[in-house]
């Protein structure tokens, strides 16, 4: 395909507010990116098979009220699911960041223990621990993982930004040990939180409490991949807080450089 | 009409951060006794009179209100 | 007296013509109007002269505009004698709703701090948080996008007895929570990163808290748009959220003293929406962006009343609005109420008729309400309307004529009792450790760490800088403005109550040093600033008196470096039961930057580097936070040299343009030991410091003193000898070395001081302030 | 065992971004008949047995819980 390269659609609503960068990102590295509002989709005006790759970007959809995510989730399950699904099977591209985690995990979309989706959230992004809202830069080491497009290798360690205060990765406690050995068997767990030496920690290193210190999962294709960490924040090596001490890293970018491999290879 | 009153909290056994950060608080304020503190969410839903509150109410709750990983949930209803 | 003019809608005629000195205050009263008795009188012998009687709303609407909030009746003077006009070649557009400074060729910044006290104290989360959505208005309604926000707040101290309380006040704590979450919630929300700030315990604020917020944004020089509407027969179009109850007599409010019986107006306190303001942002930047938007202006204090009032004498039109038309939460709202409520997230947008369904159409798309409410007229007269009704009919001259007043005013000079206690020499190694947790010294990371401060990507230092998991505080944020440039704006926000409360005008010179310094420590030019004057009663002269020592001192400051005030804010009536607050100037500064990849942080670089200590040390300890721990007191506050803050300000950047500087930090509260300490903990690396060239007096004013116009740098060590040229003619002395084994160690001569591990020190400044 | 429950929500007239996001959400959920909704917070406090727990529970309103500015509560006891 490829004529009008790869679209991407930042999808958008009240409350989102990482769009820009989220755009500017996949807009770096190639791709021909623009926002779409949920409700041109839901209304017809445009269409998800349009595009190689949906864009969930971070921010308060719908203020976070209720719960993070589930206004946007409640907003296009009933209309586009059916959709998305499909979008997935095709084998594109779902990418969510921070809230737009916490829309695909109450869309059901992740973990995807299962199924592409399941009817109810087989997870949740639970309030921090801290109880508090936490912007600030944490470590995440990468899993073997079979996400199609994470060109980090299993161990390394790489930094991000976390800026939320419902992070924390839960299960349902009757099940947490066999939909965790599940996700772990079908590599989906991409990123967890590490201190920084690499070592699996609790608090602060794991910022919010996740269990197994998650930070980032995919879906069993591999294609849908979700993270609390915000790696549009992470594109530039001045972004990075060690920027004035040892020239900074950009590991964001490497994400959607991933992504636009993928996409080119396969479309 | 119908007063839909949706009472949401956490599962025995799911963590509630804000309830041990209110008891933590009431601790430093010298309520010493304080045992426990368990925060719950509620909903008053003013709604026309319909046939089936109930079903709507579930139906809420489902769709929007609840995630049931951790969440339980209670709906009361009152004629008003 | 009063006569309902209409049996269907509320609309009262007040006979003020006939009305006696006492029952016009009686009605100033029972209406809300908060105006004096002068003012009554001439509003009396106004309507005398026309041959008729005011409605309701007509009085409404004199008392929103005459208002302190609104006309600045008792700083305008000062404020002109002082702060404004100061000639500076960057400076683009100032007098409306925020400042407008140069960025580049073809970019401005624009910005505004604006204080929300009484609202918050009243109710912290929603004052806060409605003191942010308010100010991001201002930037807005200059047609710019909003890039950051910066928080200054003030309270009692966490530790205060809750048996000491006043009745019916709220502890340090509930409001300390309550403020910081409610800009935490907006901020966050409208995805907005606050970046900068300050936090500030003393039981000076028990009974007022301080909450002044800012914000900046960016625009094309080509987007400005002007708070004023100058065409006849434009549409006024009112956009955003609805028209309520909520907020009505804020502005009058905030011209009273703070009572609490009497002003516990439940109408006065909203929550702000931040889900309609996002959404809001994004419509108003595209209108501006399709070129249709002729003017523009926020709904902030006395609503309607007051923006269509500002925008047609601005322009010199007058309008005729048609008050059913404007959208209402409720609907059984009286006229006066809908003219002069201040219901969050609302502007006015002017349009032509030609593009007025494009204006239209771009709301819709947004999902929020947009209505013509209004259009301009030729007579320079506001004529409202009410469901036919005609409810006023006034000379904007008048109604915008509000009064000045050369209030009396004292100044008490402090130093006619000099007082100089002078402490016996302390235990170094314990009075360290108390500076470095003291309250206003320590980390405030739990406050900034709540705030979204990256949002957006843009931001290059942040509160925090160091190694991740460690860290120190920032002297100056940076964020980075444009998407395919270089260039940067630092921004900062300086106050010291201590030192003003001490001498109003070397504390206010103090402060503009401050900001000045934090923004060289950062690689940035002092480019232009706004200033927040809180202050206490100005009926009462000394507090007068105050407020002109504070803009004297301010204004020096400002024409000799050549840094305007591009806009600003007075809040008075900072007073509960007859004690006002001591005068707290705040300063909201910004820098440019011309290479963000060239900025300077505050932590440690490199083992083995020199570092040098620039400028005089001398012993003035007045309001100095070793004194307020020992609990002396003197009058000797640290003063400024002028000539030398622009000569060193400028040598420094000289130095970092040339790569000489690793990192640089500049001296306030705590002194010397808390810059060495701060400077240690962003990386964990040490210092051997031996502080005997310092100029000569006891350890403790060495490590202690807060003199003004000092920075402590690192070297990068191949160019020490360059350095130490450039800065010929400069007083510098050598401090030390960074050392590799994470001990911060002080000697003075052949005495050690001081010896801490930096993680000891990490865990006493980094503790929560709770 | 005392057990508190402690309500707290807006005072009528106080307008609450929450409760407005609700409704519209769920409007277009195609709840059309909804016609309002409140959200409300509830501490449910266990403490040791005291002569007056009332009293405390009101304290622990005033320091820590509610602005009487903008929010109503409820106290509500049971020996548990
Ligand atoms: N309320 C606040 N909001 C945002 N940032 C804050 C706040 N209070 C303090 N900060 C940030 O913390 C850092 C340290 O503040 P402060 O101690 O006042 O600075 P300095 O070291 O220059 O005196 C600065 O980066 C400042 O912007
Ligand atoms: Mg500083």
């Amino acid at each position: 395909m490829n004529n009008g390269g790869i679209r991407v659609a930042v999808l958008r609503m009240e409350g989102t507010n990482c769009e820009e960068e989220s755009l500017n990102s996949m807009k770096n590295v190639g791709a021909n990116s623009e926002y779409v509002h949920i409700r041109d989709l839901i209304n017809g005006k445009k269409n998800i098979h349009d595009y190689h790759m949906l864009f969930f970007p971070g921010g308060f959809s719908g203020g976070d009220y209720v719960r993070a995510g589930a206004i946007f989730a409640s907003m296009i399950k009933g209309p586009l699911l059916r959709e998305i699904v499909k979008f997935i099977e095709d084998e594109k591209v779902v990418l969510g960041v921070c809230n737009g985690f916490q829309v695909l995990v109450e869309l059901g979309l992740l973990p995807g223990i299962g199924g592409v989706m399941s009817e109810k959230p087989q997870a949740v992004l639970a309030p921090n621990i801290s109880n508090r809202f936490e912007c600030r830069w944490v470590y995440v080491k990468i899993e073997e993982n079979n996400c199609k497009f994470i060109k980090y290798k299993k161990g390394d360690l790489i930094s991000l930004p976390i800026a939320h205060a419902e992070g924390r990765f839960m299960l349902p406690l009757d099940r947490e040990e066999e939909y965790l050995q599940d996700m772990i068997h079908k590599k989906q767990i991409v990123m967890r939180y590490a201190d920084s030496s690499g070592n699996y920690s609790g608090y602060p290193w794991n910022p919010n409490g996740s269990i197994y210190n998650i930070a980032g999962i995919c879906n069993e294709i591999g294609n849908v991949f979700g993270l609390m960490p915000h790696p549009e924040r992470a594109f530039f090596r001045y972004q990075h807080p060690e920027f004035t001490i040892n020239g900074g890293k950009n590991y964001g970018k490497n994400v959607f450089e991933g992504i636009m491999e993928y996409l080119n290879k396969k479309f | 009409m119908i007063k839909l009153k949706i009472t949401i909290g956490y599962k025995e056994g799911v963590e509630d951060p804000e309830g041990l950060a209110v008891k933590n608080s009431l601790k430093l304020l010298n309520f010493g006794n304080v045992n426990s503190v368990k925060v719950l969410k509620v909903y008053e839903i003013l709604i026309e009179d319909t046939e089936d509150a109930k079903k709507e109410a579930e139906e809420m709750c489902d769709r929007l209100l609840v995630n049931p990983v951790i969440h339980d949930y209670r709906i009361e209803m009152e004629r008003v | 007296m009063i006569e309902r003019m209409d049996e269907r809608y509320p609309v009262y005629r007040i006979r003020v013509r006939d009305m006696d000195e006492s029952q016009l205050m009686e009605i100033s009263k029972s209406m809300g109007l908060a105006l004096n008795r002068e003012e009554m009188l001439r509003i009396r012998s106004y309507f005398r002269d026309l041959g008729r009687d005011p409605t309701d709303v007509e009085l409404q609407a004199i008392g929103q505009a005459w208002s302190e909030h609104c006309c600045y009746k008792s700083s305008k003077y000062v404020l002109k004698k002082y702060i404004v006009g100061i000639d500076a070649p960057q400076v683009y557009l100032v007098g409306e709703d925020a400042g407008v400074v140069e960025f580049d060729d073809d970019h401005v910044y624009v910005f505004k701090m604006e204080s929300h006290n009484h609202p918050s104290f009243v109710e912290p989360y929603g004052g806060a948080a409605t003191g942010v959505g308010g100010i991001i208005r201002d930037v807005l309604c200059m047609g710019a996008k909003p890039i950051a926000l910066v928080d200054s707040i003030f309270f009692g101290r966490l530790d205060y007895p809750y048996e000491n309380l006043q009745k019916g006040t709220k502890h340090p704590k509930f409001l300390f929570n309550g403020v910081v979450a409610g800009i935490r919630d907006y901020g966050n929300r409208v995805g907005i990163p606050t970046i900068s700030g300050i936090t500030y315990f003393n039981n000076f604020f028990l009974n007022n808290i301080l909450v002044n917020v800012g914000c900046i944004g960016i625009c094309k020089k080509d987007d400005v748009i002007h708070s004023r509407v100058n065409k006849v027969n434009e549409n006024l179009v009112l956009v955003g959220g609805k028209t309520g109850r909520d907020g009505i007599h804020g502005v009058t409010f905030a011209s009273k003293v703070f009572d609490r019986e009497e002003n516990v107006e439940r109408t006065a306190v909203q929550l702000g929406n931040p889900i309609i303001k996002e959404p809001l942002i994004h419509a108003v930047l595209e209108a501006v962006d399709e070129k249709i938007v002729d003017g523009m202006k926020d709904l902030g204090g006395g609503g309607l009343s007051s923006v269509v009032g500002e925008m047609c004498l601005a322009g010199g039109v007058g309008a005729e609005v048609f008050l059913e038309k404007v959208p209402l939460k409720e609907s059984n709202m009286a006229p006066w109420e809908i003219w002069i409520s201040e219901s969050q997230e609302r502007m006015m947008i002017a349009v032509s008729d030609e593009n007025l369904q494009k204006l239209m159409d771009i709301f819709n798309h947004w999902g929020l309400e947009a209505s013509v409410i209004g259009r301009t007229i030729k007579e320079k007269v506001l004529k409202l309307y009410y469901n036919g009704i005609k409810v006023m009919d006034l000379d904007l001259s008048f109604i915008t004529s509000g009064p000045v007043y050369c209030r009396p005013y004292r100044i008490k000079y402090p130093s006619q009792v000099i007082l100089d206690t002078i402490p016996p020499e302390p235990s170094y190694n314990e009075i360290f450790d108390k500076i470095i947790s003291h309250l206003n010294v320590k980390s405030k990371y739990s406050v900034f760490s709540q705030y979204d401060h990256e949002v957006k990507g843009n931001t290059i230092i942040k509160p925090l800088n160091g190694k991740i998991g460690m860290g120190t505080h920032s002297d100056a944020s940076v964020i980075k403005p444009l998407e395919n440039k270089y260039r940067g704006l630092a921004i900062t926000s300086t106050s010291n109550p201590m030192l003003t409360s001490l001498d109003p005008y070397w504390g206010a010179m103090s402060i503009f040093d401050e900001a000045v310094r934090n923004l060289v420590s950062s690689n940035a030019i002092p480019h232009s600033m706004a200033d927040n004057l809180n202050m206490g009663n100005p009926e009462n002269p000394e507090v007068m008196g105050q407020l002109y020592e504070v803009a004297r001192g301010l204004g020096e400051a400002a024409r000799a470096l050549g840094i305007p005030y591009v806009s600003g804010n007075v809040s008075l009536y900072n007073e509960n039961n007859g004690v006002s607050i001591p005068p707290t100037p705040t300063l909201m500064a910004v820098g440019i930057v011309k290479d963000i990849r060239r900025v300077i942080t505050t932590s440690f670089k490199g083992f083995g580097n020199p570092v040098y200590l620039i400028n005089e040390t001398r012993r003035e300890m007045g309001g100095s936070i070793y004194y307020d721990i020992l609990g002396i007191e003197s009058h000797i506050v640290p003063k400024v040299n002028l000539v030398e803050l622009r000569e060193i300000s400028s040598m420094i950047l000289k130095a970092m343009g040339k790569r000489y500087i690793k990192s640089c930090h500049d001296i306030s509260e705590g002194g010397l030991a808390v810059t060495l300490a701060e400077m240690s903990m962003g990386t964990g690396i040490g210092i051997d410091a031996d502080i005997s060239s310092i100029e000569f007096m006891r350890s403790d004013f060495k490590l202690f003193s807060e003199s003004n116009t000092r920075w402590v740098v690192e070297i990068d060590r191949d160019y020490e000898n360059e350095f130490l040229n450039l800065m010929n003619g400069i007083k510098i002395h050598k401090i030390g070395y960074l050392n590799d084994n994470g001990i911060l160690r002080i000697r003075d001569g052949r005495r050690n001081i001081i010896k801490k591990d930096v993680e000891y020190i990490r865990d006493l400044w980094g503790g929560s302030i709770e």
